[in-house]
């Protein structure tokens, strides 16, 4: 067995209010893929960022190569050889392609940038990543986010780092990006450098990984040096401390009257018109890959794009949402897919993120808001959802990715009306948090409510929805119902014919 | 611009809890108070005449037009916003009271157009800023010029002058021992701080400041909170023109020039992002003290005039410094 | 001669004064038959563009009131190279020797008079109260910042001396302005700081920023007849305060006719460029004491 | 501040196939020259003596100073941040050249004292900034006022003659018919849009900029970046601030108030975002122009004083709100 390149010592990290690593040690060697699992605040992202000397400690030790290692700012520790792609893009969205990939290290000459050696070794990288067809010049908030994820990966490999870090780099992947980040990943392997790997997703565990280590709560569960024997049980409740059998627990229900129904609705990236019923007291799936449409669907539908076709009618009447605002009030509530851009508020609290729609619901005296009700209400999602945070207070850019996630689908789940659309609502979530989400979702189905979610993640759609909607290149191609829908025929039904 | 660190202060701590607790929320939520009080305590101190009841009165009465400014100001701010023309508002709607007051012989009708005045012109930066999407500060620097160019061409240039008595009693009105323009400020201060805390207004423009595109998403009218956050900008700087004609006895087009430099830095010394998202009410009002205290005591010092700008530069920075320092401190430990 | 363009550039193109003084060049230009181009030239910066501007349009001259005396040289030097010939108005240029230069015609109030008029003013009223000068104090609104500003503070201050002022009783209030809010920002301090005294006389730099000072002291508690307060130009700020019902601190100012030193100056500069008679080198003018009680027949006098 | 909506502007077109080349990239570029090219066609058309040799001279010799300037301001834009205190290092800068000229009686010592003055204080800038994490506005307003400050103190409050005669020649030395001061302007927008374009600096600039966390992540030394910026800025405003005063012959604490609004104005014209990543040194060269352009007409038109600042203000507006309208039909169409 190698010697283990990379040593964790003891690693204690603390934020004001909370200890986010305590005591964490162990060792991952050169030539494998170890990931690293744990519930939404578990610590994983605070050890990547001590990794890449973001994130100073309190207490312990970094080992790389058999140093002791402290460093000072993220330039050292690409100096020495540590390379992470983030959970959140970091990326500047006004500069091309190609200088994002080489930012940091812009190839130069007479002290002028060399812009053919930039285009040549972006081309040469975007054809490694699989997405050959990105033009180098493009600017990179014309990309898509999968697109933006893979430019982070990119760039990583452009360090020809010794340790690299991935943090959750499959959650905006397509399915042909992660096939391709599949194979990255073992090539890295096979050059013998050691690559860390968090991820929410078992089934990846699986199938990439070498090793696991498992935290809870900021600390050290256990290392697997080998997952031979480890089944899928086990680490599900090495990681939330709780036995779970099935994380979709599906419930049947009755299925009520038609709530919503859409004619005809065509728009920017829908490019056949769409025809679609939502019931009450339904979970209704909308399948496909990354950009087959499914957001801009119900973009055009809930106001945000004006639709340039079709009709929509809604709990009887026909409706023409022209903001997010009317459709709220009409009663279709839409939970976006892209939580930093589209989602929180940074600077604001848990609180303020979460009660922003629905504290309507609690004014006083003509327009007062109750902060003891918000408050109140945040409490009770904190607990429902096991968010992770100081408190109703705390900003919400202080917690985790998974737990802002959550703080944004409380935001929906707290809404009083009638259709929720949830787009990718468990991106980034963990397995123990995901089974409260989807009960919380058949609560409302049960009370007669109409769930729309758009999920990439066949065993989810397959297992929680009663329909499922599956759409490709910017049209609806079948509605399936739940007993025919086979991942392979909702696979089949997806991809490219 | 960048200002995320700034972000990074209002979370609880551990050590202190030995403190009560009042006092320890004091101190986290912002170091500036701290530098208020301790500022405070040295001038009172160290300064002759300054702690008497009329020095005080005239310090109050000397910010007067800066903290009204200031807590619309911070509304615009924090929906990530900036609003230049405040300066040009005041003149004009000062001049506009001055004489349709003159004409028309009534104070009621000269007080309302003149403020009307001013609000039509927010009204209308808001409507260009949200309807057309015109960055805000190129939107209100043309309303700056343009407004000041109304404010001359109305008076003719010169200061116009007020033949009503009773327009002058708005200025002087005093009730316990304060007169209507520091009541004014006062009102403002309560207002708006409940305002930003207190409705959904305050908190939805706080949010859209955050993020316009995730508040527009959360079912919040961005435009409609846009137009009306700038049109209670221009509403209060109306009412601030308004007054100090009436204090000043005369509605000068050429008043103010460079308020509205004065009213953001005191915000922005205030905790007041300028990126938006970010802003507190008892920030802003010790922003304001803050400029309002060390002007005053440099008055009574005698300090000579030249020095006067190295203190001020002085001042600004060691305030925002020391408030750095104990957000770090407080981060680090 | 036929066609003539003169330039008339002011450094504070908004203030009343100047506009006076435009206008009147305008209208002595229409009666006689030519061209007067208004320019602003609030730095030295503009005040060279404004004269590239006119030697664009063809302008064989212009007036000038320089944003500071010591562009002079700069500014002869450029209307030299140009061939235009320049007349000031109101302040003077200052030669490379800090002397006036004599060679650029002048025409204007020295503003350390005027400053002298108001100190002696201001003298002569407090012994018709009846003052005893160890009560009283002077508020002194500063600008020093601004050259003729500090000239005019000076010549008061001189006179006030002279006249058997109290000099420790001189208080500067330093203003960041020159409008009234920021003379009553800089005046309360002072007032606040220096308690003891029973009597105040006030003076700045201009009408507005005396009357700054006149509030601040209402706004301390001192009545009208505790209180002299004397500005310099007669504009519609003074007018505003003479025409209130009841008398107030502010007992006068020293006006100067805006509208004689604009058409004259203009007058002056026509005659040079088409007679070719060089005006006199220095025409030094001098204020009018406008009070209360005078005011609207001052004003008709001196066509303000 | 919010200007994410200008960041969609430059995404290639369907239409318009049939124009040539650089005409369809000009157009799609920026509206902003097609409003310039509208604009000077206009003014040369209807303004008499507008489209003369000596006119345009005369314009471009008079915006130079906003015009050197802007060039650095883009830069310190493009990082995210801002700085108001060039004016007062104008003043400085000019008043230590003046000084020292005359004391030394050595024009290349008096020069480079001066210059050095400039870009010791904008480096002092960066510092704050960049080390302890100030706020730029705040540290640069402070700097406005402590600089301008020294410059009173330097030279006692009144200009500063010079008597050395080697040092005006330096303002009107002439080539090819334009001046020191037009050759410098137009060697900075050399300078600058090269190294905005094509250096390693310039683009970590604007992705420090776009994202400071994200170029810290990437390895760019954000904070050496910064200080470097903010020099460099101080630099150009001390060598315009040395030009102008030899072009003045005095050195004038009190020059050029409110020339740090016109910069930012300009540069926010010409496409420059003020929340950082966006900048183009031919908008910024439009920018300039334009405000020139018009305020060059209105002298030559003999708009009176109080209209020229609705004309401004109205000129501004819309130069923005057409540029907003033809991204927005692109977008659309
Ligand atoms: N900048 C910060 N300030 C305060 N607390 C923080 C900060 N960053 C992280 N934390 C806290 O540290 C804990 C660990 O967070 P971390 O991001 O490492 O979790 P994670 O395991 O990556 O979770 P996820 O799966 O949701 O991404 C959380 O409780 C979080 O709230
Ligand atoms: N930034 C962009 N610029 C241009 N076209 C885009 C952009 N992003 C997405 N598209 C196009 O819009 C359509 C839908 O994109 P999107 O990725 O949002 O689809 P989706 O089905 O909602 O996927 P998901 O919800 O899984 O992200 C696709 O045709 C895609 O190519
Ligand atoms: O600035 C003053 C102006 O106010 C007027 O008094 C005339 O002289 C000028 O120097
Ligand atoms: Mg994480
Ligand atoms: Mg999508």
């Amino acid at each position: 067995m190698a010697e283990a390149y990379l040593r964790i010592d003891g690693i204690t990290v603390e934020f004001p209010g909370v200890r986010a690593l305590d005591g964490v040690s162990f060792a991952a060697r050169g030539g494998e893929v170890h990931a690293l699992m744990g519930e939404n605040g578990a610590g994983k992202s605070t050890l990547l960022k001590v990794l890449s000397g973001v994130n100073r400690v309190t207490g312990g030790q970094l080992w790389i190569g058999g140093e002791p290692i402290v460093f000072a700012n993220a330039r050292e520790a690409l100096r020495r050889g540590v390379s992470i792609i983030y959970q959140e893009l970091t990326l500047s969205p006004n500069l091309s392609v190609a200088e994002n990939l080489l930012l940091g290290q812009l190839p130069v000459k007479h002290g002028f940038l060399d812009r053919r050696r930039l285009r040549e070794r972006a081309m040469a990288i975007l054809e490694e990543l699989g997405e050959g067809d990105i033009d180098p010049s493009t600017k990179v908030r014309d990309l898509s986010i999968g697109q933006q994820q893979m430019i982070e990966i990119g760039r990583a490999l452009l360090r020809d780092a010794r340790i690299i870090a991935f943090d959750e780099p499959t959650s905006s992947l397509s399915v042909q990006e992660i096939r391709h980040l599949k194979r990255i990943v073992s090539r890295l392997r096979d050059e013998g450098r050691v690559v860390l790997y968090v991820t929410h997703r078992m089934e990846e565990v699986f199938e990439m990984c070498d090793a696991v280590t498992v935290f809870r709560d900021g600390r050290h569960i256990r290392t697997h040096d080998t997952l031979e024997g480890l089944d899928h049980d086990t680490l599900v409740s090495e990681m939330v401390g709780r036995e779970i059998e099935d994380v979709y627990g599906y419930r049947p229900r009755e299925r009520g009257d038609v709530l919503m129904r859409l004619e005809g609705i065509e728009g920017r990236g829908v490019r056949a018109p769409v025809s679609l019923e939502v019931h009450r007291g339904e979970v209704l799936g909308l399948f496909g890959l990354v950009g087959a449409g499914r957001s801009e669907l119900m973009r055009l539908v809930c106001g945000v794009e004006r639709a340039s076709a079709g009709q929509v009618s809604f709990d009887g009447t026909s409706r023409r949402f022209g903001s997010a605002q009317q459709a709220i009030r009409a009663g279709i509530a839409m939970c976006p897919e892209d939580r930093k851009s589209q989602g929180i508020f940074p600077v604001a609290s848990v609180s303020d993120n979460l009660n922003i729609s629905c504290r309507r619901f609690f004014k006083r005296w003509g327009g007062f808001r109750d902060p003891a009700r918000e408050t109140r209400n945040t409490r009770d999602y904190i607990r429902q959802l096991r968010i992770k945070t100081p408190g109703p207070k705390t900003p919400i850019a202080n917690l985790s990715g998974g737990n802002q996630q959550k703080v944004i689908l409380a935001r929906w789940l707290a809404e009083e009306i009638d259709l929720f659309v949830m787009d990718e609502p468990t991106r980034g979530i963990d397995v123990g948090a995901r089974r409260d989400i989807y009960s919380l979702l058949y609560d409302l189905a049960e009370r007669g409510k109409g769930v729309l979610v758009i999920s990439s993640d066949l065993a989810e759609v397959s297992s929680i929805c009663d329909r499922i909607g599956v759409m490709r290149n910017g049209e609806l191609i079948d509605i399936v119902p739940r007993e025919d829908a086979t991942p392979e025929r909702l696979l089949g039904l997806a991809l490219p014919a | 611009m960048n200002d995320k660190a700034a972000t990074q202060s209002t979370s609880p701590v551990e050590g202190r809890r030995g403190l009560p607790k009042p006092l320890r929320t004091l101190l986290d939520t912002s170091g500036l108070i701290a530098v208020f009080i301790l500022l405070f305590i040295g001038l009172s101190v160290l300064v002759p005449d300054f702690l008497t009841g009329r020095n005080i009165v005239g310090l109050l009465l000397s910010v007067t037009l800066i903290g009204t400014i200031a807590t619309t100001m911070m509304m615009v701010l924090a929906l990530g916003e900036v609003d230049l023309s405040v300066a040009s508002i005041v003149a004009f709607s000062g001049v506009v009271a001055a004489m349709v007051t003159s004409t028309s012989g009534s104070v009621v009708i000269g007080v309302l157009v003149g403020i009307a005045a001013g609000a039509a012109v927010g009204a209308f930066n808001g409507f260009v800023v949200a309807r057309f999407g015109i960055n805000s500060l190129i939107a209100t620097l043309a309303a700056m010029e343009f407004v000041r160019g109304l404010a001359y061409i109305t008076s003719g240039g010169d200061a116009v002058m007020i033949t009503v008595p009773g327009f002058f009693d708005l200025g002087s009105a005093s009730f316990l021992g304060l007169t209507l323009p520091v009541w004014t400020m006062i009102g403002c201060f309560l207002v708006f701080g409940v305002v930003l805390n207190m409705t959904a207004f305050g908190r939805n423009t706080l949010a859209t400041g955050g993020n316009s595109e995730a508040a527009s998403l959360a079912g919040v009218n961005v435009r409609r909170l846009k137009i009306m956050v700038f049109a209670l900008q221009g509403l209060v700087a109306g009412i601030a023109g308004v007054l100090l004609t009436s204090r000043m006895g005369l509605g000068d087009p050429n008043t103010s020039q460079g308020l509205e430099l004065a009213v953001i830095s005191a915000c922005v010394l205030g905790g007041v992002s300028l990126s938006g998202g970010v802003a507190s009410i008892t920030g802003v009002l010790v922003g304001v003290l803050i400029m309002g205290c060390v002007q005053n005591a440099m008055g009574l010092l005698n300090v000579p005039t030249f020095y006067q700008y190295l203190v001020r530069g002085a001042i600004l920075l060691l305030a925002v410094m020391f408030d750095r320092w104990k957000q770090t401190r407080r981060a680090g430990g | 001669q036929d066609d003539v363009k003169i330039g008339f550039i002011v450094k504070k193109p908004e203030q009343a004064w100047f506009i006076n003084e435009q206008d009147a060049a305008s209208a002595l230009g229409e009666q006689k038959g030519f061209e007067v181009v208004r320019l602003a030239g609030e730095d030295g910066q503009q005040v060279l563009s404004a004269i590239d501007n006119l030697n664009s349009q063809g302008a064989q001259g212009f007036v000038i009131c320089p944003p500071d005396v010591r562009l002079g040289p700069a500014i002869a030097n450029r209307a030299k190279q140009y061939g235009m010939k320049v007349v000031t108005v109101d302040d003077q240029f200052l030669g490379a020797d800090g002397k006036p230069m004599a060679s650029v015609p002048h025409l204007g109030m020295s503003g350390y008079k005027i400053g002298q008029q108001v100190g002696e003013t201001i003298a002569k009223e407090m012994k018709a109260r009846g003052w005893d000068p160890q009560s009283v104090a002077a508020l002194r609104i500063s600008n020093n910042e601004l050259p003729t500003a500090k000239e005019r503070t000076d010549g008061a201050t001189d006179a006030l001396l002279d006249a058997g002022f109290v000099e420790d009783n001189i208080f500067d209030a330093p203003q960041q302005n020159t409008d009234t809010s920021s003379a009553f920002a800089a005046a309360s301090p002072v007032l606040s700081k220096n308690g003891r005294f029973e009597h105040w006389v006030i003076f700045a730099l201009n009408e507005e920023s005396v009357l700054g000072g006149v509030r601040a002291s209402e706004q301390y508690g001192l009545s009208p007849d505790q209180v002299i307060g004397v500005g310099i130009n007669g504009s519609g700020a003074a007018f505003a305060e003479f025409s209130r019902e009841k008398p107030t601190g502010f007992y006068g100012t020293i006006a100067v006719s805006s509208t004689m030193h604009g058409r004259q100056s203009a007058d002056n500069l026509y005659t040079w460029i088409t007679e070719d008679k060089e005006p006199p080198a220095n025409t030094e003018t001098t204020g009018t004491l406008m009070t209360r009680d005078n005011w609207q027949q001052v004003r008709e006098d001196l066509g303000l």
